[in-house]
């Protein structure tokens, strides 16, 4: 009689600190919780993969407040995720022993997690990060890390030389076999770089976290010490070639490039794609709706806005309002925020429930957008600008003003 | 609300919506760019604690049970009560299907009885309101009433309806009505409350003697003898049952304030979850007093008209004061005016449809133009 | 599995199982104490990786729509794929049954269509048994079949089975069979694995040409043009035909080496989850040789017998060699030999029913003897 | 516009410590994660209180290991707790600022979860424990808690006067107000044992908890703290009486007592009720099998369990096994667990997946039972006990033998 319980692969979700190089954004929220595109959070991307690509049990390790993300999960329903056994569960460090301590690295995270995941008896354990914008088969990874009878596969991206150097690279000889591991080299001898993502077989990593964790000099980092202990004791490690949209947003200028990419048909990130639905806790609102008055060119609109003024090349997201002679341009406004009347905001991202009083200005007003000169202008979740009040480009607003 | 359960008529009135029930029941009817008409009488059902709800079939329900699976959108799959959903068939194994609303409850008694709930809410699928059924409830108590019916102000139309006339806050006289009226009358909305056994036995009594009409061979047929109170419903209340009525009704959403009282009153309306992106605006979208659901793309003119949920407005076309259901598409330099586009019509290159704001023109499912 | 779809026809031979299907269709017939026959059909989809699923039914089915629900107990209420049920109409606005096999894949051949998976795999309701399709679908790509039939050994009875002849691991004739055989042959379990694209165009072919019988008008006169292969089913298979097969196949369950064929083998079988209490046992209960779901409470004499959930045998009462089905009641004192009770059957005190082995007698549903 | 989130009522469910009581039962698992009556946990009476009394958002704090009952409670299906929005969700102690420390007391884990009560917006928090068998509809004691316009009901049950100087004793003026809590009074002056269930009023809780947590000297205990000094505030608590079962599960002896309750229809415990159902995970089992050589009397048996044996006034879980000639009585087999051929288990708790070797002997073999003297032997989970062991009355066996 066979185990009920056993999962051929769980997935563990590195769901990531505190987020600060967002900023205010990831003030009262994990990453992962951070809203994208209109109606998704970032964290939507990785759950909606685990679901397409088969895997239906999900780990996700925070550390930070859980309660936010485990009321945003909730039963993992709109994911298809709330399966009979399975599902997406928030796992925060807990206390244990005598008081618990922080996740103090990424291969940390998961050994403290161990119980967690030996209670689904799984062969693969496949490890995610929290903070990219990717549609990626991980069953297909899956299929490669078997046929190469690997014990770890980790999914490389091609990047320029002149990039390379930013990432881990991994050279690999011809049939894609990892020796050697470089992070961030000046150097470069490849463009493949990690994408964080790796299968792992079970057994093999279980063993490499419990003597990670008895090493006391290690900083129990995957990157910095896993890989290379794997590599160094000779294991099998292969790269896994990865075609398609990738985005690290973990930064401002990151994540509001992101979300312009979804306008740009020729960036590569299609999410109107039916075969690989990005799913993601619905709203409940009724459809948007255009004024008379509303000017709407090259921008996407999510359900329960109200756009009365002019948006140009931007992002409103569900439930926002856009006021009458408002200007809203290359612009990411995040659900529930108001922009009042006649209101300019260039440049920019207005997070949730802020409010832009009637006329303020908010990023740059004045010059044109130059590529990789951006400078983004944030106004934090809930922060209101008084009338006719001017926010600098760049500027990060923390507090009423 | 846990002592009352719910039963929903699927059809009803449907022969008048001709093109548009032909591959549907009423209750399925696209409404408001992302709704179907059952979406407002579950999600008012639900919000109001209202779980067990059995929905009574006529025809054509296929894409009532694809819209509703068994009710996960709406909360409603539960392991007590739930969603219940009869076949059209008049008891279990016949193959007659029901007559009227009398028969219909006849052949779903044993469901009914069986139910733990004392009070049953009856209601047609062809209305949109947002409504806190708590306060009917209390305002039934409260009048020591056997029956409460909603009822709304409104003129009479052409449409059958039910005229309830009141003195002193009850019902006194019941009528139906065919001729338009210059002044507003209190209208039926056909939702009723009442109680389980009281339900039953005048079901009964009435069926055994071949009677089938609700309205007619039990309300109309107790007046004074059982005490009816009739629930003015001061809010927004739409109810559909002819191609005019679904028009109106329809563009009279794209006014706020009806928007307001439909959607921010007491209930939020669920419907199926699709998970469609949001609507992509190209270089040449001009929107102007329009609705327009998730999963469009726009790059022409799209004026006092809704947009349902995938819907392609390509460069150049045009769409004044129309209704685009699901995955229509209107071609370059195409136009529609005037018109209701049922799902996945295409209008092509260049063609024009149009119709007449009193008699807005009608293009099937499916239909390429 | 996830390139394959399966389809479950709800509704088969159900004339020869009379009494014990007026009231549901042969898929929710109950059997082995807790389950639907259904069950192992859709466990073994389930568990094989196939998720979506269309259920084709023919009449009667209330029974079986409540008891699949939304296929929450089989975890199959999902967002892609999931259960589908198609009412027993011949295409959608239609009022007329569907005929035969042929005419059922033609009625939803849009669902099939519309579905993104390469391969079907068709399946009567009335078999029970415990199998991994992953493997049977590894066996169709290494024989590169273009239909692969489920077939187990037995011998054939007075039963309508189909009898398949193989030579070289390939079908070389088949045929059907309704009298008895000395010797074990290789038969039909009306289970087959094939390519979607496949499927449709002998569908269409046949239907336009007015053939329903699949195994006559197709498999039968496909012999020789396209490969089929038969995939031998070792484990235990019951097929339920007629009340007889009903009551030998339940019999054969007692044998500890079927049930842990049915139950332990690579599927979990699930069923509706009802959350009865575990059975009483009381004072006098003397229970021997039987499978005792749970939600009993026993004071009497129980010998070779299945009692389902919620069943009361009282003081004095005994049942031997019976089938007694769900909220079944023995009083004071009676006496149930070679019976099959149907749901909520009563048994008054001191009355007696009594069969014979080779042919036990059916009382239907909510009687009281 | 209303929020979206907003609950009348959420539970918190004091799930406890490691219950260390129940000993070797609640070695591996949290304490409502201990089996009971056939086919449940004891967790599976409180939430299906609370599904049953209309609460669908259930917190269950918990000191110990949080994957099982993760995993037991999964997406809360079983429970009918797979709510779009709401469920029941496992909150083991996390990591904060520094550390992160346990939970000092009662009041302190409702405190440390503050944050998640307030993601629910809730009017009234009902606190529930996690060691008690019974069936009570909260929601008659919120509308009592209403009617009243309390800040607290605590429910009480009448014991007899001897039993009063054990439990927690509300003395009440006639309106059920209460003037004086007692902890385990010598000389009672009232018979009403508060049965550790609590209804407030959240926003006056809420303030209790931050003061009580401020205050260096307190316990942070409910019993001893909060409620004595809510009563010194004067503020308004009530008793609301009680009808029916109630047991305190917390030993070995009183597990066993409510156990053999369910055998007995005069103990008031009757689970066989359409109108409160208490829901568990379900076991995907067949039903039961009585061999010709069973005898089964006075007993309860539940489904996937196989009897050979004689069981005579016992509890046989889901998918126990019990051997040709073996006997059992007056004993609870937990599920899995395998009595082999010839073996005697009598008074005693054989746990989930024990072992009994065949011809060994369990527990009392000798003496009739006397009510009140008890002894009951307990065989750990998993432990395996060789052919012919003779394991003593009240003993406790945690490893092989």
């Amino acid at each position: 009689m066979k185990s009920r319980n056993k999962k051929e692969c769980v997935a563990m979700l590195l769901a990531g600190g505190q987020g600060t190089r967002l900023g205010v954004l990831t003030h009262d929220v994990a990453k992962p919780a951070v809203p994208f595109g209109g109606k998704y959070r970032i964290i939507d991307f990785p759950l909606s993969n685990c679901i397409n690509s088969g895997i239906d049990t999900i780990g996700v390790l925070t550390q930070y407040q859980p309660f936010e993300l485990n009321q945003y999960i909730g039963n993992g329903q709109p994911w298809d995720l709330d399966r009979l056994s399975g599902g997406a569960y928030v796992l925060p460090p807990y206390v244990k022993g005598k008081e618990g301590e922080w996740y103090k690295g990424t291969a940390n995270a998961i050994y403290q997690n161990i119980n967690f995941i030996d209670r689904f008896n799984p062969e693969y354990v496949v490890v995610l990060s929290g903070d990219h914008i990717y549609k990626m088969d991980y069953d297909k990874m899956l299929a490669a890390h078997k046929a190469k009878g690997a014990d770890c596969t980790i999914a490389v991206i091609g990047v320029t030389i002149e990039e390379a150097s930013r990432f881990g690279i991994m050279n690999t000889d011809p049939d894609d076999r990892i020796f050697e591991f470089e992070e961030k080299p000046k150097q470069p001898k490849s463009t493949n770089a990690s994408m964080g993502i790796y299968v792992f077989t079970w057994s093999v990593l279980r063993q490499y976290l419990i003597d990670d964790e008895a090493d006391p000099k290690s900083q129990n980092d995957f990157g910095k010490n896993v890989i290379p202990k794997m590599l160094a004791d000779g294991k099998k490690l292969y790269a896994y070639r990865f075609q398609g949209y990738w985005k690290d947003v973990g930064t401002i200028s990151s994540l509001w490039e992101a979300n312009m990419d979804l306008l740009n048909a020729s960036s590569g990130l299609n999410l109107n794609d039916p075969s690989w639905k990005i799913y993601a806790r619905n709203s409940a609102e009724p459809p948007h709706f255009a004024a008379g008055s509303a000017e709407i060119q090259n921008s996407i609109v999510s359900e329960g806005a109200m756009v009365l003024g002019s948006v140009k090349r931007s992002v409103v997201s569900h439930s926002a309002y856009i006021g009458l002679g408002a200007i809203i341009e290359d612009s990411v406004i995040l659900p529930d925020a108001v922009i009042k009347a006649g209101a300019v905001v260039r440049h920019a991202i207005v997070a949730e429930g802020a409010v832009i009083g009637e006329g303020a200005k908010i990023g740059e007003t004045q010059k044109a957008p130059v590529k990789g000169e951006w400078q983004i202008a944030v106004v934090g979740p809930g922060v209101k600008i008084a009338p006719s009040v001017v926010v600098a480009p760049a500027e990060m607003v923390k507090e009423d003003k | 609300m846990n002592g009352v359960m719910g039963v929903i008529f699927a059809s009803d009135n449907e022969n008048k919506l001709n093109e548009l029930t032909i591959h549907r029941t009423t209750a399925s009817l696209p409404f408001c760019g992302r709704y179907r008409l059952i979406d407002f009488t579950l999600s008012n059902f639900v919000n109001s604690g209202i779980t067990q709800i059995g929905i009574v079939t006529r025809s054509n329900y296929s894409s009532l049970m694809d819209h509703i699976r068994m009710g996960r959108d709406w909360d409603l799959n539960r392991k007590n009560g739930g969603l219940s959903v009869f076949p059209p068939f008049v008891l279990n194994s016949s193959r007659e299907m029901y007559k009227g609303k009398i028969e219909a409850i006849y052949s779903i008694q044993g469901f009914i009885r069986r139910s733990p709930e004392e009070y049953v809410l009856l209601s047609n699928s062809n209305i949109a309101m947002n409504i806190d059924f708590d306060e009917v409830m209390a305002a039934h108590l409260a009048a020591k009433a056997d029956v409460t019916m909603l009822v709304h102000k409104a003129k009479t139309t052409t449409s059958r309806r039910l005229v309830v006339e009141t003195q002193d806050g009850e019902v006194k006289d019941l009528y139906i009505s065919v001729t338009p009226s210059s002044e507003d009358k209190l209208l039926g909305l056909n939702v009723y409350l009442i109680k389980k056994d009281l339900l039953l036995s005048l079901v009964e009594h009435e069926y055994a003697r071949g009677h089938v009409d609700f309205e007619k061979d039990i309300l109309m047929k107790q007046l004074g003898s059982i005490k009816m109170h009739p629930y003015l419903v001061k809010h927004h209340a739409a109810i559909v049952d002819d191609v005019r009525t679904y028009y109106n009704e329809s563009m009279k959403v794209l006014d706020p304030a009806v928007r307001e009282e439909l959607f921010y009153g007491d209930s939020i309306i669920y419907t199926k979850v699709k998970d469609s992106v949001p609507t992509l605006y190209k270089e040449n979208a001009c929107v102007k007093n329009s609705l327009i659901a998730d999963g469009c793309e726009i790059d022409g003119l799209v004026e006092n008209s809704i947009l349902f949920r995938g819907v392609k407005v390509e460069k150049g076309a045009e769409v004044r004061n129309s209704i685009i259901m699901e995955d229509g598409k209107v071609m370059e330099n195409g136009s529609v005016c005037y018109a209701i586009t049922d799902k996945n019509v295409t209008v092509t290159a260049g063609r024009t449809i149009s119709g007449y704001e009193s008699y807005p023109v009608v293009i099937v499912k499916d239909k390429t133009v």
